[in-house]
């Protein structure tokens, strides 16, 4: 086992690091051959590892960090949590990297492109098998600057490297949250270990416990997008497609869900965490939801999606249903994938152009891509039957079944963003497949095998639904695996509770596809096409995405850049280092002054001297005789 | 011994400091200078002479004498310094010498 | 008057017939032999009395070859040596002609062997008084300057009415005690008439040792002065000074109410001297105000009127002798027809004359007390003895102000190696040149590094 | 015999090379080869003392020094001639060996004019440091101390840009100023263990068991401190680091700020601290305050910079506050991650200005402004470049992350609030790094710039450093067990 997980994170590790060095020197067949080999070997290991799973275990790799009674080993931890993320990724990311071979063809900085894709699968794997926090926080690290630099690959235009700091200091500041907590834990525990850690929270205050969950969720917030925190996300759409997929919209951002998964048995049992957690979890599933019906950029629409899907895996994180938050995560995965690297096909075809609004008839041009995009919209607008309907719907009646006042108004917060989670779906697929095509398309070999790629994507999200069955239909895998985590197992509802449920969220899915319909097929679509360069204003604050940009630029960006500015100029020249050559030139002056006694004059010199005598015999005198 | 050392001293004193008065008084003239240079001197001596009456011994008489000698050096070598300045500038006004300062 | 009488003042005898044979030989010999027997009479002398036995019987009346007179007769004959080896050069270039030059050097010199082996008051003074002369003729003897010649009035005149005030002191002294031994400066039977003496005595002093008030002539003179004699002038008519009162202090502490003069000699030529110096662009006015600053050092240490104290002011007398010796020596080496005075024609003279602005820059990082040069050990020293003597406000004050004081030596090595320089070159430096040169960095680093032995020496010197 | 003076030899090697390059000065290409040739053998040297596991030496050593000697130099005031190594030491050592092969290296072409002068004053410094280093007698060490300063001195105002003589005074005074205050408090401590034990002596083990007063052991401490912290530079004492780390050229700043920077760090743990610890536990507050503060300042101050080393300089001051920090806290992780900082600093900090130097090689440029899209044009110094601003920035998994988060880990234990804020500074620090790595790397060419890649010489001196810090960050476990037993006996656990 031990030599399995050191392999999954060895290989991407070599190869990253292979065509980082080395890149240039090698054939580019070879390279990307080899960077696609890594992630799959990855991959096998993940599923051998699985295969031959039986209990969790905890492996020391080698030390790391050690100081006194501080100790950070690399060391891993397999658990089903874990592990299912641990194939889920690598299964995703290889065929990502199949995916970007293609859709990077033209690209002539390959080597970098694939050293950073490689990197980031290492780091990410790292995250989800580290079993320690500051390994955890080292693939926590590690993810976000291969994320800084995918965003920023096309470096040479200024957005792009723009969207790519944005995104790391956004999440630098979550993660900063997460170090204190680290921090705060260790100082508390005196350990690292999660495994150690997730059993001592009765050992603390619960007000210690609160303090901590609520700095790991921030932690959370960064790195998944969540409000406030979420301003990168849509901005890292700057980055090639297979990039958002894979990273912004398949694995990295769900990192946040996973950590407070991971150390959910810690602060589970602080209701205020927990609620936090939800809060958190349903307002950014509401914004995300709202500001992706608004968007036109093709990218835009699904990171906002992002967005809200991963709201909801947090509202799940907050309802204490890690079974089904880490269903939607895994099934997510597969359909946002599908639906970023469709969406690459589609601006691939289009000579990327990203404006959905310039965009129709793919239907006919892209069948493959058509098909399959369908499918993955099924699955984000949960329609009946999908795996989307199932994971989501889990989570939606786990906040139902908590049966406390804030959940149940979650419960109809999740209710409201799952229509608009449909309506914006098939909005999407009509504008962009529907109506008749207007444009050439850019049809090529590599497309081909790009959309066949989409395969497997839409045939996993479609069907991920068997990953956790219902009860009603036999139970589901997932539930058993993770019965044995706490918060694994779910709130048993009745069956009939639960048919009711899914069946309110089933017609509320079916009810956004309607709308949808109405607005956007046919007639309409030409319309809306034709209003869609004078928003109203609900249109337009959805489309600035509730203007968070323009409140952080003035709240923060600009003050910053303003205050950095004044303490260099006029504190730090100006005042301190201003005081010290004034001080200086004060002595100096001084000194020039003293010299000007000796003013040549011999009489002068006399006089002075005999003051001088004068003053010490005067002392002497008024000493002696008194 | 009719008169006590320190009336001696007192003397010297008020001689000492007249002396200092007119070197610094008449500031600049060099020959005002060495005047009062001298008479400062001569209140030194006039201390060792008394005191030498008053202890009985003959150290300070000596004193005195070389003293003299000393002032001789002293103003001839001011003397010649004197005119060799005053061929240069004309004057015995000692601050008209001052291109040094600062 | 026996043979071994003879024998140990022979220092003085080799000066004093060395000065009197170098004048009257002088019109007679050629001028590179003139100097020759000025520097064989100044060596043999020095080494003589480093290998001496010191005694404190008097050879003749007035006169013994103490432990102090054997410390510092080998550093008053360095110093003299040294500056005759530079000014043959200089005097060459400067076309001060003639015997009396080295001759009167040698005069200042006997007089400085003589005042440490003094041992009544009557000696002291007119040794102290015979440097002065031989200095007041020094100072003015470059007839081509005219700066020469205002500086030597400007020194007699000054110099005049400070040798009236340490006569008067002297005379004061006598009156109290009765005698002119060097004891009777420390009998304090008459409390006021010796307060006043020693008062007077110690402005007098102030003159000699340019310590705040008495100081203003010092620029000038040093300025008007050639190099090598403002050199000599620096070192060894400020060592005998100090000598002088160390003298007359014996190992006792100055009397309680000379305290707070001393503090206020000590602290006003520590602040003003380096101060004033900050912005001086002479180089030879800002070597004067430093010397107003190092002679406040000593001030402190003898302020403190410990033996380490006056350990530390013979210790630091050596140093800043080798200290001075080089800076004014390199000044001189590096003069052609005119001296460089403005800092500005030392500008890239690091590279054209490495030797010699090596040595510069040696004496000058010496001066500012960084080690591991001798002027760090001697600072060190100063401020050591001033801590264990209890006055940490004044060695707090003291090591600040020599704090600033680096900033305008190190001017001085700012423009000898980071400017362009602005100036022709220097001509070669001759071999007596580079010789004395070598010799006082020599000192100034092996005094730095291994000071030790000298520290020993100075244990028993003080009775 | 000479294996009982191998610190001797460690310490006066270079200076030998120095003597050697100045009495030859046939060439330059010779004094390049002489001082690269001595610089090697002073690191082989440092390297050797690693195997040396067990306590050899001659002269009885104070615990945790497994080399020492102690050799009478100035019995008039009880000075000796001590010289120690242990675990930090050691650390210290082979980082100024390390990092002086560096400066040697990145001056190789850019130093043109006065090249022998220019080696044998870096090889002077090289010993002037490592005394520092090695230094357990307090005159020998303050002695050390002001004697590094000369080189340095001549470094900048020689071969510096801009303002160099203005920056070179300043950088002396500065320090100057602050050490002499150091001395007096040096003569203090010595005359007051004399009078209380009778025997006279500089050593630090003997000094440390002194029974101070604790007021004057606060005026003691803070004459120590004034110190150390202006050489560190604590807040708000570091105006002098800007401007001489900006003006120097590429090798002074390295070594500036790799080398220079930590004796103050140094001086701190091995003198400041043990000898008052009652007077450090009563400014701890402060020298909180000033840490904590320095972080966020300089990091914010950094990101307002025009000048790329400029904006390096700052950001050394952001990241010595963390290395206060753990002083600070005397904790042994804490203390473990400054010292170990103190080294990872030390390469990452030296990367960055040798990076820039190259940078400023060929455009003769330091302006941010005039670079964009360098990425495209050199991506293997670009490759570099990104790398040590990540380590610069924390990032996991290179060096900088393992000691800021020991320190941050460490004072969190027992100053949460100091540490905590603390922490924001990690927030800061990407600011500035990746606005840097922005303007320069990325974005479109706004000058055009003749620019050509890395050379063999410049590869191979990145390569080495990106192996330093990729190792400490990997595997800082060797090095934390090295210095573990000397900081268990400061912080006085075991």
């Amino acid at each position: 086992m031990k030599l399995y997980l050191a392999i999954m994170l060895l290989l991407p590790l070599a190869g990253g690091l292979t065509s980082a060095l080395a890149g240039r020197l090698l054939p580019r067949r070879l390279l990307e051959f080899l960077i696609c080999a890594t992630v799959w070997g990855g991959f096998v290991c993940a599923a051998l590892a699985a295969a031959s799973y039986t209990a969790p275990l905890t492996v020391n790799l080698a030390p790391w960090i050690t100081a006194f009674d501080l100790g950070a080993p690399l060391s891993l931890y397999l658990d089903p949590l874990s592990l299912s993320l641990a194939v889920m990724v690598t299964f995703v990311c290889g065929l990502i990297h199949i995916y970007s071979v293609f859709y990077m063809a033209e690209e002539g900085d390959y080597p970098r492109f694939f050293a950073l894709l490689n990197l980031f699968v290492f780091a990410m794997l790292t995250l989800l098998l580290a079993e320690n926090l500051p390994l955890l926080y080292l693939g926590w690290e590690g993810v976000g600057f291969c994320s800084y630099l995918l965003i920023g690959f096309w470096y040479q235009d200024k957005a792009n490297a723009d969207a790519g700091r944005k995104a790391f200091i956004t999440t630098r500041i979550g993660d900063t949250a997460l170090v204190i907590g680290i921090a705060w834990l260790f100082q508390l525990f005196g350990t690292f270990s999660m495994v150690q850690l997730n059993g001592m929270a009765f050992l603390i205050p619960g007000g210690v416990v609160t303090a901590i969950g609520v700095l790991f969720l921030i932690g959370a917030m960064g790195k998944s997008a969540q409000v406030p925190l979420q301003v990168w996300l849509p901005d890292a759409m700057a980055g090639p497609t297979p990039v958002s997929a894979m990273i912004h919209a398949a694995t990295m951002v769900t990192a946040g869900v996973y950590l407070l998964a991971r150390m959910f048995p810690f602060f589970g049992g602080s209701a205020v965490v927990t609620s936090a957690i939800a809060v958190t979890g349903g307002i950014t599933a509401f914004y995300g939801a709202s500001c992706a019906v608004a968007q036109r950029d093709l990218k835009r629409v699904l990171a906002f999606s992002t967005i809200s899907q991963i709201g909801y895996m947090m509202l799940g994180v907050g309802a204490g249903a890690i079974t089904a938050a880490t269903f939607h995560l895994l099934v997510h995965a597969f359909f946002k994938a599908l639906l970023f690297l469709g969406a690459g096909c589609v601006i691939t075809a289009m000579h990327h152009e990203q404006d959905i609004f310039k965009m129709g008839g793919l239907r006919r041009s892209l069948p493959v891509t058509f098909w399959c995009f369908l499918a993955g919209s099924a699955c984000l607008a949960g329609i009946p039957l999908t795996g989307g309907f199932f994971s989501k719907d889990s989570i939606i009646g786990a906040l139902w079944l908590k049966g406390v006042p804030l959940y149940q108004a979650l419960y109809v917060l999740a209710l409201i963003t799952a229509l608009l989670t449909s309506f914006y779906s098939f909005r999407l697929v009509y504008l962009v497949f529907g109506g008749e095509t207007n444009a050439h398309i850019h049809g090529s070999r590599e497309l081909k095998v790009m959309e066949l790629v989409l395969v497997p994507l839409a045939l996993l999200g479609l069907c991920g639904g068997v990953l956790d069955l219902p009860g009603y239909l036999g139970g589901g895998f997932l539930g058993h695996f993770f019965a044995n985590l706490a918060g694994g197992k779910a709130a048993e509802a009745p069956q009939a509770t639960e048919i009711v449920l899914q069946a309110i969220a089933g017609a509320l899915a079916l009810a956004g596809l309607a709308a949808a319909h109405v607005a956007f097929s046919g007639k309409a679509r030409a319309k809306r096409i034709a209003e869609a360069d004078n928003p109203s204003a609900l249109t337009s604050f959805l489309f600035h995405a509730w203007h968070f940009d323009d409140l952080y630029r003035l709240l923060f960006i600009r003050p910053y850049a303003a205050l950095s500015g004044f303490l260099w100029q006029r504190m730090d020249e100006g005042v301190i280092d201003d005081s010290l050559d004034r001080l200086a030139q004060g002595v100096g002056a001084t000194g020039t002054w003293f010299g000007r006694w000796t003013a040549g004059r011999i009489s002068l010199y006399i006089v002075s001297f005999a003051a001088g005598g004068a003053a010490i015999l005067g002392y002497l005198a008024w000493v002696t005789l008194s | 011994m009719s008169i006590p050392l320190e009336h001696v001293i007192i003397l010297a004193s008020l001689l000492f400091a007249m002396g200092l008065g007119c070197t610094v008084a008449w500031r600049s003239n060099v020959i005002m200078m060495l005047i009062g240079i001298e008479i400062m001197l001569n209140a030194v001596m006039l201390v060792f002479v008394g005191a030498s009456a008053r202890w009985g011994v003959a150290d300070g008489q000596l004193f005195a004498l070389l003293i003299m000698a000393l002032t001789s050096a002293e103003v001839s070598l001011a003397l010649a310094m004197v005119v060799y300045l005053h061929r240069r500038k004309k004057t015995v006004n000692t601050d008209v010498f001052d291109s040094m300062k600062g | 008057m026996s043979v071994a009488d003879v024998l140990s003042v022979m220092p003085l005898i080799l000066t004093g017939v060395g000065a009197l044979l170098v004048l009257l030989l002088g019109p007679f010999l050629q001028r590179g032999l003139v100097y020759c027997l000025a520097v064989a009479a100044g060596t043999a002398a020095g080494v003589w009395g480093a290998l001496y036995p010191a005694s404190y019987t008097p050879a003749i009346p007035g006169i013994s070859f103490s432990p102090l007179a054997r410390y510092l007769v080998p550093i008053f004959c360095i110093a003299g040596v040294l500056t005759l080896l530079y000014s043959h050069g200089y005097n060459d270039r400067h076309r001060i002609e003639g015997e009396e030059y080295p001759a009167t050097v040698l005069f200042g010199l006997f007089a400085m062997c003589v005042l440490p082996c003094a041992t009544n008051l009557l000696t002291l003074f007119l040794a102290l008084e015979s440097i002065a002369f031989a200095f007041y003729i020094l100072v003015a003897i470059d007839l081509n300057r005219a700066e020469s010649g205002e500086a030597g009035l400007k020194y007699l005149l000054f110099g005049a009415v400070a040798a009236a005030f340490t006569a008067f002191g002297i005379s004061l002294i006598f009156a109290g005690s009765g005698s002119l031994e060097l004891s009777a400066a420390l009998d304090f039977r008459n409390r006021a008439i010796m307060s006043a003496g020693w008062g007077m005595i110690l402005i007098g002093i102030a003159f000699k040792l340019s310590l705040v008030p008495g100081h203003l002539w010092t620029p000038d003179v040093y300025q008007g002065a050639p190099a090598p004699v403002a050199g000599f002038l620096s070192t060894g008519s400020k060592v005998a000074a100090a000598a002088f009162l160390l003298l007359l202090l014996g190992v006792a502490a100055p009397a309680r109410e000379l305290h707070v003069p001393l503090f206020a000699l000590s602290l006003l030529s520590m602040v003003l001297g380096n101060l004033a110096a900050l912005r001086q662009n002479n180089i030879k006015r800002m070597l004067a105000y430093s010397s107003i600053a190092h002679m406040g050092y000593l001030t402190l240490a003898l302020l403190t009127g410990t033996r380490d104290g006056y350990a530390a002011v013979l210790l630091y007398g050596a140093i800043y002798t080798a200290m001075n010796l080089a800076a004014f020596g390199a000044i001189a080496a590096l003069s052609g027809d005119e001296e460089r005075a403005r800092m500005e024609e030392y500008s890239g003279v690091g590279y054209s004359a490495p030797f010699r602005a090596g040595v510069l820059a040696l004496a000058m990082i010496a001066l500012a007390g960084i080690p591991p040069t001798a002027g760090f050990m001697g600072k060190f020293f100063i401020f050591y003895s001033a801590v264990k003597g209890g006055e940490i406000a004044l060695a707090i004050i003291g090591i600040i102000s020599a704090a600033i004081s680096a900033y305008f030596y190190l001017r001085v090595v700012v423009h000898l190696y980071m400017r362009p320089a602005e100036t022709t070159p220097p001509q070669p430096a001759s071999p007596a040149e580079s010789a004395a040169l070598f010799l006082s960095a020599a000192a100034i680093v092996v005094i730095g590094v291994f000071p030790n032995a000298l520290l020993h020496y100075l244990g028993t010197v003080l009775r | 015999m000479i294996s009982h003076h191998l610190l001797t030899l460690l310490v006066f090697l270079p200076s030998l090379g120095a003597l050697l390059i100045l009495a030859v000065r046939k060439s330059d290409a010779l004094a390049r080869l002489v001082a690269l040739g001595f610089a090697v053998a002073e690191l082989v040297l440092s390297g050797y003392f690693f195997t040396l596991d067990t306590v050899h030496t001659l002269y009885p050593a104070p615990a945790g020094f497994f080399q020492y000697e102690n050799v009478h130099w100035i019995d008039f005031f009880g000075i000796r001639y001590t010289l120690g190594m242990d675990g930090i030491s050691l650390l210290m050592v082979a980082l100024t060996a390390f990092i002086t092969v560096i400066g040697v290296g990145v001056s190789w072409q850019g130093i043109k004019e006065r090249v022998p002068l220019h080696f044998a004053l870096l090889l002077l410094m090289e010993s002037g440091i490592l005394g520092v280093f090695l230094a357990l007698d307090l005159f020998l060490f303050y002695l050390f101390w002001e004697v590094m300063l000369i080189p340095m001195f001549f470094l900048i105002g020689i071969w510096g840009h801009g303002r160099r003589i203005y920056s070179a005074v300043k950088f002396f005074l500065y320090t100057f100023l602050g050490s002499l205050l150091m001395l007096v408090a040096i003569i203090t401590i010595f005359l007051m263990h004399g009078a209380q034990s009778g025997t006279y002596s500089f050593a630090l083990v003997d000094l440390i068991g002194t029974k101070v007063p604790y007021d004057v052991g606060l005026w003691l401490f803070a004459a120590f401190l004034l110190a150390f912290a202006i050489k560190f530079p604590l807040f708000p004492l570091h105006t002098w680091l800007p401007d001489a780390h900006t003006d120097a050229p590429t090798a002074g700043s390295v070594i500036l700020a790799s080398l220079l920077l930590k004796t103050g760090a140094y001086g701190l743990v091995r003198f400041g601290y043990p000898l008052f610890p009652d007077a450090a536990r009563a400014f701890t507050p402060l020298i909180y305050a000033a840490a904590v503060f320095g972080i966020s300042y300089g990091a914010w101050i950094a990101f307002a910079q025009k000048d790329m080393k400029r904006l390096v300089a700052y950001s050394s001051v952001s990241h010595m506050g963390f290395v206060a920090l753990g002083i600070a806290a005397w904790s042994p992780i804490a203390l473990s991650g400054a010292i170990l900082q103190m080294v990872n600093h030390g390469v990452t900090t030296g990367a960055l200005f040798a990076l820039v130097g190259m940078l400023d090689e060929r455009t003769h440029s330091r302006e941010i402004d005039t670079y964009g899209g360098v990425w495209g044009k050199v991506p293997a110094l670009s490759f570099f470049f990104l790398l040590f601003c990540m380590a610069s920035a924390g990032l996991p998994g290179l060096n900088n992350f393992v000691g800021e988060f020991l320190v941050l880990i460490g004072t969190f234990k027992v100053a949460p609030l100091p540490a905590g804020f603390a922490f924001l500074g990690m927030v800061l620090t990407l600011v500035y790094t990746v606005r840097l790595v922005q303007e320069i790397l990325f974005g479109k060419e706004r000058k055009p710039l003749v620019m050509h890649d890395l050379s063999l010489r410049e590869g191979g001196i990145l390569a080495v450093l990106a192996v330093g810090a990729v190792y400490l960050g990997v595997s800082p476990s060797p090095l934390l067990e090295l210095v573990k037993g000397p900081v268990a006996l400061l912080v006085g656990v075991k």
